[in-house]
């Protein structure tokens, strides 16, 4: 009994890829439109958090072991902070946005006022908004799947 | 460019920085071998406290470190954060980076039967860069995430024991009040921004003045602030935490209150304090007030427990009176130039050099008591007995931490309750006896202990019990050692640390002008 | 503008479709035909109400603006969004309701009741039959 | 006096002085008497003999456990005759949560009566 | 110009909060409390970075006649709250997970009969 | 522009009346499918007033969070949906 | 004019959800009246011209938030006692 | 392999679709285009099991434009028919509910699914619950005729009319 | 009802009304009184950080610091969830 009916697990398969595409498009787009690395991550999440609830966390967790998540989560914030530390070695300080104006990867500063969407702008944050959205993604799904798990197996530890 | 400069013109970054990594790095290395884990994590932990010690050397001398992230020019307005770094953050910086080294090398062996000690050196590691962040950082929002995130990492370490419903409970209440707290600091910072439109703390300190608003503000930061300090009557949830913790996380969780205190002094004399004498009802003398109760209630508290951890936590809630009552001392004089040289300047010093006096001598006694349970599984004073036979070393060490926390000479509790009581004796002779009263009385309480566990006939039961591993004796000794040179040459280390750490607390200008180089108030 | 008269209309029915949803909802006796009035008419009004912004978004691409196309576009993923959880949505929930022992009220039939029914009876026998032959 | 405080003082408080080397030479000496004095007795202590044992006005002697004096029943006179105050303690203390959280209402009201309406 | 009705709601809403967890004894409620007083919280930082008639700060397609600094909502309150509410979950997932493990432990939800006997 | 979008606003308002129908059913709802029925429907008309708020002061990428919240709304649904089969997680 | 109707209104529905958060005994129907707060909230915060926290709302609060409370409901119990 | 790039490709196709407007090679920029194909690789290999299991029947274009016909036409008639339908009853108040059992004898997932949803969003039904075996739908029916129950079962004609035929030359 | 109780409605109450009229006597809803801060970010979002979204170029630019508090606060909960359901050795 821990899956639910034919039509939800199909429904949900099909939304699932929608979902994913979708918060990487947000994460993706953080610097440009609302959005960025927590927003695309905890949609990516929840999606992945539907999947759980359509299929039963069981079956979740033969897929997709939480350590295996937790050490996901690890290295999304390892990306974070030696973005903060490069901002070290190649500006001045911490934290310091050094691609930008660089004509590098997303170097390029946007025209001043109005613009249409331009995803090559905003120096070092699209790389951030990854960083985060990974480390987001592991993160909150874990949360969510350890929960689910311990609670599913509860009778079995009693 | 020479590798020292260049660390000590970024080390206010990197002393947060560097444990985060390092708690970041360790599920990965704790993949590869568990000794290479406690290595990294004491390596980690080594190197900040080099780096800490570095900066505070050079803030020792008088300077204020300013370090603005992402752009390196300070225009007004501020708009990016700043960490500033003058003499009571490195002081308590030092504090925080000691704690942590100790209960790193103390639960090499301690907890080593555990499962899950990766997520533990990870939490430990994030306590510790969360504490050093509150007590570095200049802006009101970044306290807050940084409090955040001391408060959750430590809640998940009172829980570490999940098997004991005990501890359990004391995590869960531990993280509702911390929740709550932060919760309405949160709300006091919002109603500040609302209407200075600023975030750090220099530029709030120019701005504030001292409307209702900003009443409703002070209130809220000092309720939630000392919520997190354990004062009473807010303190229950601290003898939960601390004897349900494992004892080499009760000496970090030391530290974390420890930086709350400093929340309430940061926010009492630099954020407010240009007007904080404004208000007719002294806030000196509500926390002197708060100090009193604490002291007297904290101490007859211990006096009625049989828990060994318990009554050493309630000891705990009465020293922090000490410092309130100190701290507050000075507090009630500030504006005024000549009590202050009087009376103000000893009676801070004092609660100052108590600061740094506590957190060695209760976190000397946690580790003993750990000691005790680690090789007993007791920690009920009606059960134990006798084992100043077993363990003489751990015995050596509680006798240390006995007289140190009564304020025997030679060590180092004298030097800072004497400056207490001097210097509140000529502002209302009261004070000085409540605190004498209570000092005394912490005597008994230790004696007591003292008495039971150690003295007595050797129990059948505790025939087999031998002297602790290795690495908690380091442990101990470490602060033991600690604590008698600070009691042997109180004048170095007070000349030295205390009194710059007393005159950025007392000169809130400097701290201010060193942001907004307009401000003319302060002395 | 017969465009803009449009637009109107659709609105019009859209509101009018929810503002019946919502009403339907505390009008009707028991979950399933809540049910109904909340899921159907919410969706029906959704649709008349992002296709009149759809036409918006067309009318303002013709008119020449690159904004019009994303507008349109946009609105139309989240009515396919709405189509596609909607409906499993109102299934989920009926599926629980029943489930949890929730009853149609004034029911004529229920043959779903009658086939749990007989498949608790039929697992009773497999059980019994199970037990003895073990005995 | 500032010449003593030079030389002995290491720790100047506002009115006074404190040494605690001079505390350790005293902490020495006292023991040394002591050890002197005890080294006095020692000479007719022998072991085995009905010296050893301890004497309860005649009364057998009790078990190893049961003669070790509990932690709880220290200061025992002390807590029984202040037991009011200790009960008004232990019924602050009731390790319900919402009591933790209506203490900090409380202080937070009194604050903001004492800091707010003044 | 209206009265100052979201700030009042941001009030009541914390004062909600604080009486569930003064005066309702189940843990779980005590925690839908505590996410109250955040909701609350989260209200109030966004409340005062609005300006009227203002649109996000936002450049990308930007309607056309808005006034560049006075025409925008303030951006780090919502910073704030984007913080706050990462924040929040991240406690809630805790006290929760927390609370799992005392019904294991106790069998019962109320406060006052878990910490009932304590010294 | 801005009267033409104003229509919109009116139309907000209208979803505000629907929604506050909805409520009375979250809060009065004798079973808690009932309830869910009412959260179900809060949810589409949320969608749709995002959409048309979007509308409404001409920001066209104020309708991305329309698409978050009609793919993320039913997941709450589910939810509660599977609580009350009876399952585990 | 109706921009701040719309600002009257949709604070008082808050707080009414809010209200019936904490008085329902049942807590399953106590994390529905929060889900709809959240998603009331959210409305709020899009109107307010905050798009980023809506959808960080939507995601984590309206969403994740229940999934949250509801298993932790699910491994306790259902029913909050009488007192 | 197949079912990993297809879910590429139709993870690619959305971003597109979100992104239009963006640039000068056709509707998009050339950093966009990459930028998705990168995107999509990952969200193609991390749904790829999920999205398809098995069945590549609906990779045929001329079901999608099937199907695009059957939303417009028939699904779009009778949920209007079905919302002026509930409109009644929600002003009149007069219903006749029950759950009734059909057998619309559909083979795969997605074809029931499509029904399932089409039944709940046209006229007076909702689909209740489903046969996991064989593919029977029990179907709340706001408004029995009494006089089509035979048994069990009640005939797909008069609940779904002619979707079954439709879907079935969608999805089968 | 306890004495508890009344105290604690009693306390409760002031606290009601010290937070009301502290609602009352914020700036108008709308009105921001200063906005100094805020002006000077908005202005140099697109000059300095290159970003369109002034709330990202908020959270990862001028503010980022906060967000890595932030970042590890998720962490900081997810190991302690993972730590508080690990299994424990019998």
């Amino acid at each position: 009994m821990s899956e639910m009916s034919k039509i939800v697990r199909t429904i949900s398969s099909i939304s699932f890829p929608l979902i994913i595409i979708y918060g990487l498009y947000i994460i993706s787009h953080g610097h440009l439109t609302p959005g960025g690395g927590f927003q695309g991550g905890a949609v990516v999440a929840s999606g992945c958090a539907m999947i759980l609830v359509a299929y039963g966390s069981i079956w979740t967790i033969g897929k997709m072991k939480e350590k295996n998540l937790s050490l996901l989560e690890s290295i999304g914030a390892i990306c974070f902070i030696l973005l903060a530390i490069f901002g070290l070695g190649f500006g001045a300080v911490f934290f310091n946005n050094f691609l930008v104006g660089s004509d590098f990867l997303f170097g390029t500063i946007p025209s001043a006022g109005s613009t249409i969407a331009n995803i090559n702008t905003g120096g070092v944050i699209p790389l951030m908004n990854f960083a985060v959205g990974i480390k987001v993604i592991a993160g909150l799904f874990a949360i969510v799947l350890v929960m689910a798990h311990a609670s599913s197996t509860r009778e079995g530890k009693k | 460019m020479n590798i020292i400069d260049f660390l000590l013109q970024h080390s206010p970054a990197l002393i947060v920085a560097i444990p985060l990594l390092g708690a970041f790095l360790t599920p990965l290395i704790s993949r590869i071998n568990n000794k290479a884990r406690n290595i990294f994590v004491i390596l980690i932990l080594g190197l900040t406290t080099s780096i800490v010690f570095l900066l505070a050397n050079d803030v020792f001398a008088g300077n204020i470190h300013t370090y603005v992230f992402g752009s390196q020019d300070l225009a007004l307005p501020i708009v990016r954060i700043l960490f500033e770094v003058d003499a009571m953050s490195a002081f308590m910086a030092i504090i925080g980076s000691i704690l942590a080294l100790v209960a790193v090398i103390y639960s090499w062996a301690f907890i080593k039967e555990n499962t899950g000690l990766d997520k533990f050196y990870t939490l430990i590691l994030l306590t510790t860069a969360g504490m050093f962040g509150m007590v570095l950082t200049g802006d009101m929002f970044n306290l807050f995430v940084f409090l955040e995130i001391t408060s959750i990492a430590s809640c998940a370490l009172i829980a570490f024991w999940t098997n004991k419903g005990k501890s359990v409970e004391a995590g869960f209440k531990y993280i509702v009040i911390s929740s709550i707290g932060a919760l309405f600091l949160l709300f006091a910072i919002a109603l500040l921004y609302g209407q200075y439109n600023a975030l750090n703390i220099a530029t709030l300190a120019n701005a504030i003045q001292f409307s209702f608003l900003d009443k409703i503000a002070l209130v809220l930061l000092i309720a939630a602030f000392a919520m997190k300090a354990g004062i009473v009557p807010m303190h229950m949830w601290l003898p939960d935490a601390y004897s349900k913790a494992p004892a080499s996380v009760t000496i970090v969780l030391v530290g974390a209150t420890q930086a709350s205190l400093y929340g309430v002094f940061r926010v009492c004399f630099t954020l407010y304090g240009n007007t904080i004498n404004l208000s007719p009802a002294s806030i000196g003398w509500i926390i002197v007030l708060l100090g009193l109760i604490t002291m007297l209630l904290g101490v007859a508290m211990a006096l009625i427990q049989s828990d060994f951890k318990r009554l050493i936590a309630f000891s705990a809630v009465a020293e922090i009176g000490f410092m309130f009552l100190g701290i507050g001392a000075g507090l009630t004089v500030l504006g005024n130039a000549e009590m202050m040289a009087a009376i103000g300047i000893p009676a801070m010093s004092g609660g100052v050099f108590h600061i740094m006096n506590d957190a060695l001598d209760i976190g000397l006694l946690f580790l003993v008591a750990g000691a005790i349970y680690y090789a007993t599984r007791e920690t009920s004073l009606d059960k134990l007995g006798g084992l100043a036979r077993n363990m003489k070393y751990t015995t050596v060490f509680f006798i240390i931490g006995l007289f140190a926390v009564s304020g025997i000479p030679p060590m180092n509790g004298f030097a800072s309750k004497l400056l207490i009581y001097e210097s509140t004796f000529q502002l209302n002779p009261i004070l000085s006896i409540v605190a004498i009263l209570s000092s005394i009385m912490l005597l008994a309480v230790f004696v007591k202990v003292f008495h039971s566990v150690f003295l007595g006939p050797s129990l059948p039961k505790f025939k087999e019990v031998k002297e602790v591993p290795k690495s908690m004796l380091i442990a101990m000794g470490i602060i033991a050692s600690i604590i008698i040179v600070f009691g042997l040459f109180p004048e170095l280390i007070i000349n030295n640390i205390v009194e710059p750490a007393v005159s950025a607390l007392v000169n809130y200008g400097d701290y201010i002008r060193e942001v907004i180089p307009t401000f003319t108030g302060g002395i | 503008m017969w465009f803009d008269y449009l637009i109107y209309i659709l609105l019009a029915i859209g509101v009018f479709f929810n503002i019946l949803g919502g009403f339907g909802l505390l009008r009707f006796p028991d979950v399933y035909t809540r049910l109904h009035a909340g899921t159907k008419c919410t969706t029906f009004g959704s649709i008349f109400i992002t296709g009149s912004v759809i036409i918006l978004g067309l009318k303002m691409w013709y008119l020449g603006s690159t904004d019009g196309s994303i507008l349109a576009i946009h609105t139309a993923g989240a009515l396919v969004a709405i189509l596609l959880t909607n409906p499993t949505g109102a299934h989920a929930i009926a599926r629980a309701a029943h489930k949890s022992g929730v009853k149609p009220v004034g029911a004529v039939v229920d043959s779903l009741q009658t086939k749990s029914l007989k498949h608790n009876v039929n697992k009773k026998i497999i059980e019994t039959k199970k037990m003895e032959e073990e005995k | 006096m500032s010449m003593l405080e030079t030389l002995l003082g290491t720790f100047q408080t506002g009115s006074g002085f404190w040494n605690p080397i001079v505390w350790i030479i005293v902490a020495a000496l006292v023991f040394l008497i002591t050890y002197i004095l005890r080294g006095f007795g020692n000479k007719k202590y022998k072991k085995g003999t009905e010296q050893v044992k301890s004497f309860l006005s005649g009364n057998p002697e009790y078990e190893k456990e049961k003669m070790h004096v509990k932690g709880s029943n220290l200061f025992w006179g002390f807590t029984e005759s202040l037991k009011w105050i200790f009960d008004i303690l232990h019924k602050m203390h009731t390790g319900n949560i919402s009591d933790y959280v209506l203490w900090f209402v409380i202080v937070m009201a009194v604050l903001f009566l004492l800091v707010g309406l003044m | 110009m209206i009265f100052n009705i979201p700030f009042i709601a941001v009030t009541a809403l914390v004062l909600i909060g604080l009486y569930t967890v003064i005066f309702r004894r189940n843990l779980i409620k005590m925690v839908i409390g505590i996410t109250i007083i955040q909701s609350g919280v989260n209200l109030f930082l966004i409340t005062l970075g609005y300006r009227e008639n203002s649109v996000a700060p936002i450049f990308t397609s930007l309607p056309p006649g808005t006034i560049v600094p006075e025409g925008m909502s303030f951006p780090v309150p919502q910073a704030l709250t984007l913080t706050s509410i990462v924040i929040g979950v991240a406690v809630l997932a805790l006290m929760l997970s927390l609370i799992i493990h005392i019904y294991r432990h106790y069998g019962t939800l109320d406060s006052k009969e878990i910490g009932g006997n304590e010294e | 522009m801005m009267e033409f979008f104003n229509e919109y606003l009116i139309v907000l308002i209208a979803l505000l009346i629907s929604i506050a129908m909805a409520i009375i059913r979250v809060i009065k709802g004798p079973t808690a499918p009932d309830r869910i029925v009412g959260l179900d429907t809060i949810n589409t008309i949320v969608i749709v007033g995002m959409v048309v708020f979007g509308t409404a002061f001409n920001e066209i990428i104020y309708i991305d969070v329309a698409i978050v919240y009609a793919l993320l709304s039913f997941i709450s649904t589910l939810f509660i949906a599977k609580y009350l089969e009876g399952g585990d997680f | 004019m109706i921009l701040e109707a719309i600002h009257i209104i949709l604070p008082i529905l808050i707080v009414i959800a809010s209200i019936y958060a904490v008085l329902l005994k049942d807590l399953i129907a106590a994390a529905i009246a929060v889900s709809a707060m959240s998603l009331m909230l959210s409305l709020e915060f899009y109107i307010l011209q905050a798009p980023d926290v809506a959808i960080a709302e939507a995601g984590i609060g309206a969403c994740l938030t229940t999934a949250i409370l509801i298993i932790a409901i699910k491994a306790t119990k259902r029913m909050e006692d009488e007192t | 392999m197949i079912a990993f790039i297809i879910t590429t490709i139709l993870c690619f196709i959305t971003y597109l679709i979100l992104t239009t407007g963006s640039g000068t090679v056709g509707l998009w920029s050339i950093e966009e285009i990459l930028l998705g194909l990168i995107l999509s690789l990952i969200a193609g290999f991390v749904t790829r099991n999920v999205f398809i299991k098995k069945d590549l029947r609906m990779l045929n274009p001329i079901r999608w434009l099937i199907f695009v016909g059957y939303v417009v036409g028939p699904f779009f008639i009778g949920m209007a028919k079905a919302n002026f339908d509930v409109a009644y009853r929600v002003i009149t108040g007069k219903i006749n509910p029950g759950i009734v059992k059909i057998s619309p004898n559909l083979k795969t997932d997605l074809g029931i699914t499509l029904l399932a949803n089409s039944i709940t969003l046209t006229p007076g039904t909702l689909s209740v619950d489903i046969d996991e075996e064989t593919n029977d739908l029990y179907i709340h029916w706001i408004n029995v005729k009494e006089n089509t129950l035979k048994g069990d079962f009640v005939d797909c004609k008069y609940i779904c009319g002619s979707f079954d035929k439709w879907i079935r030359r969608i999805a089968e | 009802m306890s004495k508890r109780n009344f105290a604690a409605v009693v306390f409760f109450l002031v606290i009601a009304v010290f937070f009301f009229f502290s609602a009352l006597m914020m700036h108008p809803f709308g009105v921001p009184e200063k906005a100094d801060m805020d002006d000077e970010i908005i202005k140099g979002v697109q000059i300095e950080t290159g970003t369109n979204n002034g709330v990202t170029s908020v959270v990862f630019d001028y503010r980022g610091f906060d967000t890595l508090g932030e970042a590890t606060i998720l962490f900081t909960a997810v190991a302690g969830v993972i730590m508080v359901f690990r299994r424990l050795k019998q």
